[in-house]
């Protein structure tokens, strides 16, 4: 039965990476139809944002999605960004492991896997290609172009089908993409609940949506500040391994290791090199190249002994707590809200992180389930929503691990509470490969705890004073009924009059401290925000979806 | 009308012109409440028995929490008031249902319960002197005694087999005759018709009291008035358990909750025959293992003043250490009749230092 | 010795005949023991109480289960005997305690009470024929009645506030006079010593019964007596709920569970008063609301035989309806006197179509 | 603030796979201490076990780990595989998306990333290239080679530093390799216990492991006998996507698309094509590269209509219900034990599995936990041991279904139990990247359920018997004791002498059935497993090492 051993190397292949996704989407995120499709949203979504954000435009996003069939979905995609230039259309859609953002900045999406990502499931679920259409500015000039695309998956390589120039008054990009085997769905997992929160976490961002059923939800943005453009931050000596450290010298033009060191990371002045090259011996002026892993080794470790300056936090633009406070009292409407963005610090020595955290209490606060409202936690990493494996996730973590009875709340699965969480980072540690959950490090931990808990300390405020002025009042009442009553006995017992008491009633009621707490319950006017919906009148199906696909931005 | 109904009339109406004369002054009215916890219960070395202390609570009109308390003492001032002038008794659920029509109700039972109990430390005076009676009725009494109430006379051994009951109204009754030389009380009615069964009442001519478990407020002061009036030494034989000492010693010495009454009810005097844990050892009877809320129990007595007789301190160790207990009727290991037959003439004999048949 | 004694010592050695016959015929040896599930217990329409039917079960020598019954079922049989012939009585606990020198004995209480119904129902003979008795007196009896136990003669209108207490021997008492024109039983001490005093004993020339919750055998087994001896009416006043309900009807047509006694205990003449559902309504008394245990008793009551009278179908459904129950001593709603001046008059003088005052 | 497009794309990069995976080390199962070592394990052992199985050899593995200093430690592995040939090496250590199990084949491994994961985990943590010797056949001749190895991360391929040929008289592979911020431990999820499951499930396997602490255990075959070559699978028709049609049309050579259909599936015979033809009406002579997406789609469809024989099973190759049995009669020693091999099933409609299940109980059964045994679930894909995600994997879904207190079992947990289930299958569907667990297919966790619950039977006889048999004797002696008394009490109640009894006694009794079932209940002997665990001689520990190294495998 012994084979022979070249026999067996016959069959040796060599994959590309679309084909081994091909073999492997639950990598990319793609699993179970909900979660699939919410995927495809997050994708889509994020890419926008991104993008308008790097060029300062206030997002305008569009999306609708189309049911040819059973679980067999048309989606159209479409942004106000700076577009994407012809010849980068098929690495962005077609080519996995490409991308522009694989640099040390706060951005949404990070893997050079998201667009590409989406064709693929595209192309195995349907066969069909995909329709981009890109407007962008060439030089001073505005061009429009228009692609129908398929993704090579045996080169991991874009195939131009089609290709047509158009005018255009301005920039953008958008997609008609086509999945089977997805489904949409108005659960927390579901697409629906995707834009939802982005809007909550987005305040600046104005999407249109239009479901299945033809009902076109608008979300208006709550402000119009551009969020401010965030910074590349170049790696904190305390957060690299001297595999970096050899990467980077690999990588590089610079003649010197120690320009590499104080060009490629934040905090490295020439006093420190200096520190370094005594410390160690090494040769700070050697090309990089040279450089061995032994005295990268020493680098590092004389890097954990020696002190830095914090990682520089200009980079990260948290969304603010006037932002959340807008972006929740809008939505939710609730009786009361707070939110608060706190400074910035460190996780693993060097990488720098915001945490900023908003509760909403009662109105259409938490999940309504039933008749009941229970709470909701409504995670975000760099403004994201993060949908699936809450279990593992350090908000959950941190949230869970909070006496929430100390802060008013008995029961805070039942109380109607919505709580947000949003961490900011150029390098968030994500759990999983989706990128669903935070990693539960020390320090991110305990300061979502620190953040939350000090709102939870106003909340905790708003219902101790709210429970107090109803104790006030009914404990008035009480005095009311039973003064007269112990008197009117009292003179029957002693077989006399019953004599004038009102003096000891204004005494015993205290209705003054009653007047004064009901003035400091009331809370400021809140302008719901303009979710407009509309309904699909009441005319044949295929007619609403034509009209819609007038609309210019497809 | 008797003269302490009166004095109780009189501590009524003051009771009412106490808040009439605050609110004439325009001060908010309190009353002072003699305290009824642990802390003012204290156990009186030369009288034997627990009574109250002199701390007290304050009950005033201007606290949320004890404002309907106040209220409630009043309107059941009021109705007690009615009952002392008509002369006539009332259950505590008969008040509680004539409480529906007051300005101010009872949530239930228990809350009534511990206003006539304010009361009644209050005014230093009695809930039976108030027209307020227990439901419950108290022991069965077998034996030559000749008692009165209202106008009828009767004998306890002339009553049939189960004797005479004694009725909440007790202290209205008088005691006319006897010649009995004791009185033996037994926790069970077991051994109650066993002794009668047995003729015990001629053999050691004795009352025998039927206890029924805890004896109720009219047993006790039945058998306080016996010992007081007919002179005789007062035995009592429970089960050989904490359960069983302890009703012994509620009769005794009286028990913490009634601390302001026991000066009536406690008969300092009586004697706890048995079932002590030398009995166990020495008859060799059947037993349990003592529980754990056995053991816990034991414990809590060995550290209350009125066990700290030398007697009590060695048969409660002793009990903890053999780990068990015995029933009265576990006598019947040897016989139904051997209780009557050897325990009781053993045991009395021993304490009287006299046969006794 | 009473005739019903030694039919009993007959009986109880068939019963070892039974067994030893088996075995010389070396035959594995059983007893029919007549069935007490309620499979077996059954309405007996004519006579108005449950009886016993004819299923029987078998206890074996050769089952595992059954042969520690029946070793006990010998064993106890030996002690009955042992009593009958000495005319002595013993308590369930006495036998229990007295088991501890048997070859084998009891795990608990249980058990043996058990082991002696089977008796009673295998020989057709009652405990009290053979010895036992239930160690709890029965229920107070005031009011106009002459009995005699052994040789002492009484009146219940002369024992007392309390009254007469029915002994567990009350079969050996006799009823020597009585001029009362009705019985009236109620539930609670507390209404019974309202109605004593307010002298309804006199008023309404009755026998007033405290039955103290349910009423024990005793006083089942007296009520019927009274009923046959001094043929007047019975009238049962108990709380308006399904447990006052079923006390009544447990007097009136027995209890399943005693099925094989009811034929002495019963007294399907019995008159259930009150409180009805129509007494809250016509009285408007004030009423707790039914718990949910009350509303699934009310409607086992409604489908047992018992039960199927008109009046009985029409006062439950109307109790579930309103979902409200009410105590006796709910009437002192309208004062303490209420109950004997209004409502007892007017109720039972439209039973019986005149005034009884 | 605006930026010009093309600044954007100035940045815009193409990676490599190994630069990827380097960015994103969890995707390979890369994350915690104790899971990193335990994933480095789990790829060398099953690539070596499934290298022997190709070619028919009974697997001899030697492994050692030494540790160097805190979370630092060396690993020396070596089998007696077919070696891999010169020209391989690289590509299978050092390239990622590279391999030789990319057939329809059940393995152990299949991702193309075991090894080149294991250099790449080695590297970013010592910076340290690995050793590797490989002796292997040349056509006739027996060759070794022994190579020092980089893996290059930019361009995702090895670099050779040293390299030198060597004879041998065997073949075989071996790796020597560094790791750090890894950790070695004896808990559920560590190491060791991923070897000891590995010996249940792989009797016929024989392994050395020397700890870190120079124990050195030996675990023996249990069975000499070589496990039948498992074979290639066509994919069945009920189990492909249109995406799949298409995709092997590209890579075809064929000529025909009817040829293509019956050489790439299996079941399809030229009957079927005839019938596809005339209700497609598509064209099965047609060049297999002018198949359009939507007759691929058609031809499924048709496929989903008709009927195909069951998927051919004689690829898949199960343990062996006796094999089972014996290892873990050798290794839990427990006091009954039972094992089941299910027939094969499909799911999905066209992927065929075998389960496989074992019972053990008492005896050694189940995890000591303080001093009480709690039950355990050893689950297996493929004979490999799943030692990750077991709350969400379809084996602990099916166990936690079934009513244990059916089976004599009251309380699962706390029992003295362990169950074994293994899936076999070409195409174990796991729930993610780490093939930690299995998604809950429905089939198969109905088989799952099916093939315990029938072990189960067996166990609660086996329980109840026992049961039964104490009961008995109990029986007997209470009628000793009690038959006499009533006969005693019937007399004295009767005023009669006491008879004969004897054999009414013996009637009741039943002495006959006690014996015969003391006799059922008799288990046979077992002899226990040689694991030889030989302690570290007191030498200085150096020593020790040295010893080791000069093990001919290294």
């Amino acid at each position: 039965m012994e084979r022979d051993t070249s026999e067996l190397f016959e069959e040796f292949k060599e994959l590309t990476a679309s084909e081994f996704f091909r073999r492997n989407k639950q990598m990319l995120g793609f699993s179970g139809k909900i979660r699939s499709l919410t995927i495809v949203f997050h994708e889509l979504i994020t890419n926008s944002l991104d993008a308008c954000e790097e060029v300062g435009i206030l997002p305008d996003i569009t999306i609708e999605l189309k049911r040819l069939g059973k679980d067999h979905y048309l989606l159209k995609h479409a942004d106000n960004g700076p577009g994407i230039p012809e010849d980068y259309i098929t690495k962005v859609y077609c080519q996995m492991f490409a991308g522009s953002k694989f640099r040390n900045i706060q951005s949404r999406g990070q893997q050079g896997l998201g667009c590409s990502g989406c064709v693929l499931l595209s192309q195995m679920t349907t066969g069909q290609p995909v329709k981009i259409r890109s407007r962008y500015k060439d030089g001073n000039e505005l061009k429009g172009i228009e692609m129908t695309v398929k993704l090579d998956v045996k080169k991991n390589t874009g195939i131009i089908l089609n290709k047509k120039e158009f005018e255009t008054d301005r920039t953008g990009s958008g997609i008609e993409i086509e999945f089977k085997d997805v489904s949409y769905s108005m659960s927390e997992q579901g697409a629906y609940e995707y834009i939802r929160r982005t809007v909550i976490g987005n305040p600046h961002a104005r999407i249109v949506f239009k479901d299945p059923t033809g009902r076109k939800y608008t979300f208006e943005r709550a402000t119009d500040k551009i969020p401010p453009l965030p910074k590349e931050v170049l790696p904190h000596p305390k957060g690299v391994t001297a595999d970096d450290i050899i990467y980077l010298c690999k990588g590089t033009n610079k003649k010197r290791f120690k320009n590499l060191l104080m060009d490629s990371l934040s905090r490295v002045s020439a006093a420190k090199i200096k520190e370094i090259q005594e410390a160690t011996g090494i040769d700070m002026n050697k090309r990089p190249k040279s450089i061995t892993w032994k005295e990268a080794e020493a680098v590092v470790q004389q890097f954990d002994k020696m002190k830095f300056m914090a990682p520089p936090t200009n980079g990260l633009k948290p969304i603010g707590s006037e932002q959340i406070e807008k972006g929740i009292n809008e939505i939710l409407l609730p009786e009361f809200s707070t939110a608060i963005t706190r400074k910035p610090q460190a996780y693993r020595g060097g990488v720098s992180f915001i945490v900023e955290a908003g509760i909403a209490y009662g109105g259409n606060s938490g999940r309504l389930i039933g008749s009941q409202r229970k709470a909701e936690i409504m995670r975000f990493a760099n403004r994201v929503p993060l949908t699936f494996d809450q279990g593992s996730c350090a908000i959950t973590e941190a949230l869970k691990s909070i006496d929430w009875r100390r802060y008013g709340v008995r029961d805070l699965d039942n109380a109607p509470i919505s709580v947000f969480v949003n961490i900011i980072s150029t390098n968030v540690p994500y759990l999983s490969t989706g990128k669903q959950s935070v990693a539960p490090e020390e320090e991110i931990v305990r300061e979502i705890r620190q953040a939350t808990m000090k709102i939870a300390r106003k909340l905790e405020k708003y219902i101790r004073t709210k429970k107090a002025a109803k104790n006030e009042e009914m404990r008035a009442k009480i005095f009311e009924d039973l003064v007269p009553v112990v008197i009117k006995q009292s003179a029957l017992l002693a077989e006399k009059d019953v004599p004038e008491y009102n003096k000891v009633m204004d005494e015993v009621t205290h209705k003054a401290k009653i007047m004064d707490m009901k003035n400091r319950l009331k809370q400021p006017e809140i302008k719901p925000m303009e979710v407009k919906t509309e309904e699909p009148e009441m005319r044949i199906k295929t007619e609403i979806e034509e009209e819609l696909s007038e609309d210019e931005n497809f | 009308m008797m003269k302490h109904k009166e004095i109780a009339l009189n501590k009524l109406r003051g009771m009412g012109d106490e808040v009439l004369e605050k609110i004439l002054q325009e001060e908010v009215p309190s009353l002072k409440i003699p305290s009824r916890g642990t802390g003012n219960i204290i156990y009186n070395q030369d009288k034997r028995y627990f009574e109250l202390g002199e701390r007290k609570g304050t009950r005033s009109l201007g606290n949320v929490k004890q404002i309907k308390k106040m209220a409630q003492m009043m309107c059941v001032g009021n109705f007690c008031k009615e009952l002392v002038n008509i002369q006539k008794t009332a259950t505590m659920r008969e008040m509680y249902y004539v409480s529906e029509g007051w300005d101010v109700g009872f949530d239930n039972q228990q809350e009534s319960n511990n206003i006539t109990e304010d009361i009644e430390v209050t005014l230093g005076v009695s809930r039976e002197n108030l027209g307020l009676l227990p439901e419950e009725d108290g022991a069965s009494v077998y034996g030559d005694i000749t008692l009165r109430d209202d106008d009828v006379e009767f004998n306890a051994k002339k009553l049939g087999k189960s004797g005479y009951t004694i009725p909440p109204t007790i202290d209205d009754v008088e005691f006319v005759d006897s010649n009995v030389e004791r009185i033996i009380a037994v926790e069970t009615m077991g051994m109650y018709h066993r002794m009668v069964q047995e003729k015990a009442y001629d053999r050691f001519n004795t009352l025998i009291v039927g206890l029924k478990g805890q004896a109720a407020r009219a047993t006790r002061r039945f058998i306080r008035r016996a010992s007081d009036e007919l002179q005789v030494p007062v035995y009592i034989c429970n089960d050989g358990d904490p359960w069983g000492f302890h009703i012994a010693m509620v009769i005794i010495s009286g028990s913490a909750k009634l601390a302001h009454v026991n000066h009536d009810l406690a008969t300092p005097d009586a004697k706890f025959l048995g079932v002590t844990a030398s009995d166990i050892e020495n008859y060799d009877l059947p037993t349990d293992k003592l529980k754990d809320i056995d053991v816990a129990r034991l414990k809590e007595l060995a550290a209350d003043p009125r066990y700290k007789a030398d007697f009590w301190q060695t048969e409660i160790k002793k009990m903890i250490k053999l780990g068990r207990k015995a029933e009265q009727q576990s006598f019947s290991k040897y016989g139904l009749e051997y209780i009557v037959d050897n325990y009781f003439p053993n045991k009395i004999s021993a304490i009287e230092g006299k046969p006794i048949e």
